[in-house]
């Protein structure tokens, strides 16, 4: 427990609990714009996480200057990977966000179950079947439940 | 270093919570822009600058622009004070 | 269904926690094995010369994951002007400035933007083409960029306008040059996206052979990318 | 050699390109993706010759691993690059008129290519990812609007796979310090204790959102729900198995552990059993191929769990056969969209149609001379070969998977059969491409039929190969890291 308070241990706590609090979001919430936010959170911790594993306690920034020839420097690696992650996180971010624009057209709704539901009722339409839980037995969808709701 | 660090850890935490659990709209964006900044701050302790300069252009800036931009478009930006000032410009 | 949602959240809560544990012994010795990053550390200065190592390792050693990342901009940015806009091949887009009368911001934003945006301007050139020495470099500068245009238009809709095929050309051309130089390394023998020209004095301006000129292109890329994908979000019309 | 990086560089090229070729001409904008894909046919195959029974390293940009990002060039990556090429080329959207949807085509191409051939654990991520925006883009473009409300769902989902992807990179590089695959292969004792173990949990989870992993894909019937026939064609046939070379990366190279294989199993057992299940009492065509897609990579799954170069062996072979059977399936699923009981008859109307659908079906069941006879012998013996209660569970569970198969299936083709009412017009006559290349895959079914013998050899000789991870180690890494491992 005494490596707990160290900074490291800090930050992985803060870290991992940054990705929790975006898994339970993404979980929970039924509204789209909501959902949206909780994928940020979670891939801001996953981004925090990657950043901490090339810290070295005493090491510098990556760069070479005029005076620091010979200080350790943290691992280059991580950094570049995390830049290159958060460029690609706010592309999906603006993707979701225009895909919802159209959806709340669409449906009028921003409740995912209730959107869900619609989607579910068209497609059976389309399909030409009795759309699932009108009438018969509840909707074997129930089974693959996954994750994500 | 350690208590700065600290302290930026709980207010992360904290305005990450807000964002799951705020009922305003506005106020859920302004938390995730603050989760931003906190993030920039504990990339700037942990020597990764320019990872802290992307995170504070991309996700506390960026973003939250972005985010705005939906907050408008999907009726969120309701104010009531100002929104009577400005009736009749009110998104639904 | 909430009941399962949060079984499952709490499982994998427990799951993350125990990765944790895992990973204890590796912070309390010391850090991570960090064998990539050293041989990187000892290498960069004559493999690829540029004074900021997080940049040889974003255009030098790891140039192709950045060439997928602008992919992925350029996609996102495709998907948002296909879904929200009307337009085939790109036409329609810019027409739509002239349907809604837009009304100029307040005196305040109008004020700002004229004040700050030539600022902008210069600050993300600087940060685009000091990429290789300091902090900083394409992606940051691009943005700084694209956010500068994008609020020029949005404070000012009526005098500013951005021509969508000129953004169009900008990232295309951006992309193309990115690929155009790694291509010529492979023309002349040697690796894709190898870096080329001579490496010039170490943390001069002028150094580090071929990467200012990629960070170039990709501030280009993303700065038109996120300024039409921004624009493309703020237009008024949403097509059902 | 190293031109052969020109496979990914080539459609990315293309699709930065065309939304400006086509300012100037449309139809010029349309055939660049296709003459492209054909170069790449064409730099595919005399690659396939030059590379022999070897293998070969491209180092992008000159950097030697581990510090440099590989393209590993064996048979196995090549066999997948030359599908993608063919089924992009298949499904390439001619009377498309957006030059968007082009890029985003020749984007998912480039992708594609990317995670057969890369080595390298982060770039194999960005390209996942590129993937995957191209996909949504897609799916998203299709004129209705429950496809948007279905990418968006699919988006959720798959983005939450992606982050956990990153997760489990994040912790592999904490534990090594590298992300080069051949170089993690030295280092299997870092990873082989709990915490590496979480994170192929987390990389295969991450990854198996696309691959219709069991608990993560509840999108499957939503998106092939409601977009055209020939995408579900290219992502059941073609997307799903390439998330699962992903997974098959990692799995031979650096996780050959029990407690991996173990994981496999229990979520391919698990996506069989509820695939098999919702297919069961599908009233559709569409939902019923979506769920038994499900079930298909459940078994792909438990046929990788056994491990090595058999469980490469039957893994490729599976892949390859459902390509063909779920590919044509959907291909001519648009013949038979809506309500079973309007197939009534079509037998009659269409005995070509009913006798294509017939091969497919039948060697999707495993029936004797058909292809997935052999497959499903050869996976069931291997299982038993390896014992262990897990394993015979999974032995019970393929063959109560193929007795539900059975039932549904004989439904349906009775009902084929049947006498059709006098008023009912069950087929969708007009000429469609894709039934031709339906026509095609149930002609290749047929053909492999006659050489199974040949085939399966020469598919045992390229999971040998591949399968090896000192193959793998000794082509990527030069000789300098060889030796400090022992």
């Amino acid at each position: 427990m005494n490596h707990f308070f160290t900074v490291e241990g800090i930050l992985y706590f803060g870290a991992i609990s940054l990705s929790i609090i975006g898994l339970f979001g993404l979980l929970v919430s039924k509204n789209l714009f909501r959902l949206l936010l909780s994928l940020v959170l979670f891939e801001a911790g996953a981004n925090l996480v990657l950043v901490l594993s090339g810290f070295i306690r005493n090491g510098i920034a990556p760069i070479f200057l005029d005076g620091n020839s010979g200080a350790v420097m943290n691992d280059p690696v991580p950094q570049a990977l995390v830049l290159t992650a958060i460029v690609i996180g706010v592309g999906v971010q603006a993707l979701a966000l225009s895909l919802i624009f159209r959806v709340k057209k669409h449906y009028g709704s921003m409740d995912m179950r209730t959107i869900r539901s619609k989607l579910e009722r068209e497609i059976a339409e389309n399909a030409g079947v009795t759309p699932p839980g009108s009438n018969e037995a509840p909707a074997p969808v129930k089974l693959i439940e996954g994750e994500n709701s | 270093m350690i208590w700065v660090v600290t302290v930026v850890v709980f207010i992360m935490l904290a305005a990450a919570l807000a964002v799951l659990f705020l009922p305003n709209m506005i106020a859920a964006v302004v938390a995730s822009a603050v989760v931003s900044l906190c993030l920039t701050v504990i990339f700037a302790v942990l020597k990764a600058p320019d990872v802290a300069m992307t995170e504070a252009a991309i996700g506390a800036g960026l973003s939250s622009l972005i985010l705005a931009i939906g907050l408008k478009r999907l009726g969120y930006w309701k104010t009531d004070s100002i929104d009577k000032v400005k009736a009749g410009e009110r998104h639904d | 269904m909430t009941k399962y949602s949060a079984l499952l959240f709490i499982s994998g809560l427990v799951f993350l926690l125990m990765v944790i544990t895992g990973l204890l012994p590796i912070f309390s010795d010391s850090h991570t094995p960090m064998l990539v990053g050293k041989a990187i550390l000892e290498g960069a200065k004559d493999q690829v010369g540029a004074a900021n190592v997080v940049t040889s390792v974003v255009l030098g050693y790891r140039g192709l994951d950045t060439l997928g990342e602008l992919s992925i901009l350029f996609a996102a940015a495709s998907v948002v002007g296909l879904v929200l806009t009307k337009s085939s091949f790109n036409k329609a887009a810019s027409a739509n400035n002239d349907k809604h009368d837009h009304h100029d911001s307040g005196f305040v934003a109008v004020n700002a933007i004229d004040l700050i945006f030539p600022l902008l301007l210069v600050v993300g050139m600087y940060i685009i083409t000091h990429g290789h020495l300091t902090p900083g470099g394409g992606f940051q500068g691009g943005v700084v960029l694209a956010v500068a245009f994008s609020m020029l238009v949005i404070v000012r809709p009526r005098r500013a306008s951005i021509n969508h095929g000129m953004v169009s050309i900008i990232e295309s051309f951006a992309g193309v040059s990115f690929i155009l130089i790694g291509v010529i390394a492979l023309f002349k023998g040697q690796s894709f996206l190898q870096p080329l020209l001579s490496h010039g004095e170490f943390g001069s301006l002028w150094s580090a052979g071929t990467l200012p000129l990629l960070y170039l292109a990709v501030g280009l890329k993303v700065g038109a990318e996120l300024a039409g994908l921004l624009l493309a979000l703020n237009s008024d019309e949403v097509v059902d | 050699m190293n031109s052969l990086v020109l496979l990914m560089v080539l459609p990315l090229f293309a699709a930065f390109i065309i939304p400006v070729v086509a300012k100037f001409s449309s139809k010029l904008a349309l055939f660049t993706g296709p003459v492209v894909l054909c170069i790449n046919l064409l730099l595919i195959m005399s690659a396939w010759v030059k590379v022999g029974s070897g293998a070969h390293a491209i180092f992008l940009g000159g950097f030697l691993p581990p510090v440099g990002i590989v393209f590993y060039i064996d048979h196995f990556s090549l066999l997948f690059s030359g599908l993608i090429a063919s089924m992009v080329l298949i499904v390439w959207p001619w009377d498309a008129k957006e030059s968007r949807l082009y890029s985003l085509y020749m984007l998912l191409s480039a992708a594609s290519f990317g995670l057969a051939l890369s080595a390298d654990l982060f770039n194999l991520y960005v390209f996942y990812e590129l993937l995957a925006v191209a996909t949504y883009g897609i799916i998203a473009k299709q004129k209705n609007s429950s496809a948007t409300a279905a990418s968006l769902r699919y988006l959720f989902i798959s983005s939450a796979g992606s982050v956990m992807l990153l997760l489990g990179i994040a912790i592999i590089y904490t534990l090594t310090g590298t992300l080069n695959i051949a170089h993690l292969a030295t280092m299997t004792e870092n990873l082989h204790g709990f915490a590496g173990l979480s994170a192929f949990a987390l990389i295969a989870i991450g990854a198996g959102v696309k691959a219709e992993m069991f608990p993560v894909n509840s999108w499957v019937a939503e998106v092939y729900g409601t977009i055209p026939r020939q995408l579900s064609a290219l992502l059941a046939g073609l997307i799903s198995k390439l998330a699962v070379v992903l997974i098959i990366k990692m799995l031979l190279m650096v996780f050959q552990v029990q407690a991996a294989f173990d994981l496999l199993l229990v979520v391919g057992m698990l996506g069989v059993i509820s695939g098999e299940m919702v297919a069961w009492r599908a009233k559709d065509m569409i939902r019923m191929l979506s769920f038994s897609s499900i079930a298909h990579l459940g078994v792909l799954f438990i046929a990788l769990s056994i491990g090595g170069s058999k469980g490469l062996w039957l893994a490729i072979a599976i892949m390859l056969h459902h390509l063909l059977v779920k590919g044509g399936l959907f291909l001519m699923a648009d013949r038979f969209s809506g309500h079973f009981d309007k197939l009534k008859g079509l037998a009659h109307h269409s005995p070509m149609s009913a006798a294509v659908f017939l091969v497919f079906i039948l060697s999707l069941l495993g029936v004797p001379p058909l292809p997935g006879f052999w497959i499903k012998m050869a996976l069931v013996m291997n299982l038993a070969e390896l014992g262990g209660g897990l394993y015979y569970l999974a032995i019970g569970v393929i063959l109560l998977a193929t007795i539900i198969e059975t039932a549904y299936m004989f439904n349906l083709v009775q009902t084929m059969y049947l006498k059709a009412d006098a008023d009912s017009t069950p087929l969708n006559k007009r000429y469609s491409a894709s039934y031709t290349f339906a026509k095609l895959f149930a002609l290749l079914l047929l053909v492999s039929m006659v050489f199974v013998s040949p085939i399966s050899k020469r598919l045992k000789d390229i999971a040998n190969h591949s399968a090896n991870p000192q193959i793998y180690i000794h082509t990527v890494l030069p000789a300098r890291y060889l030796g400090e491992k022992s």
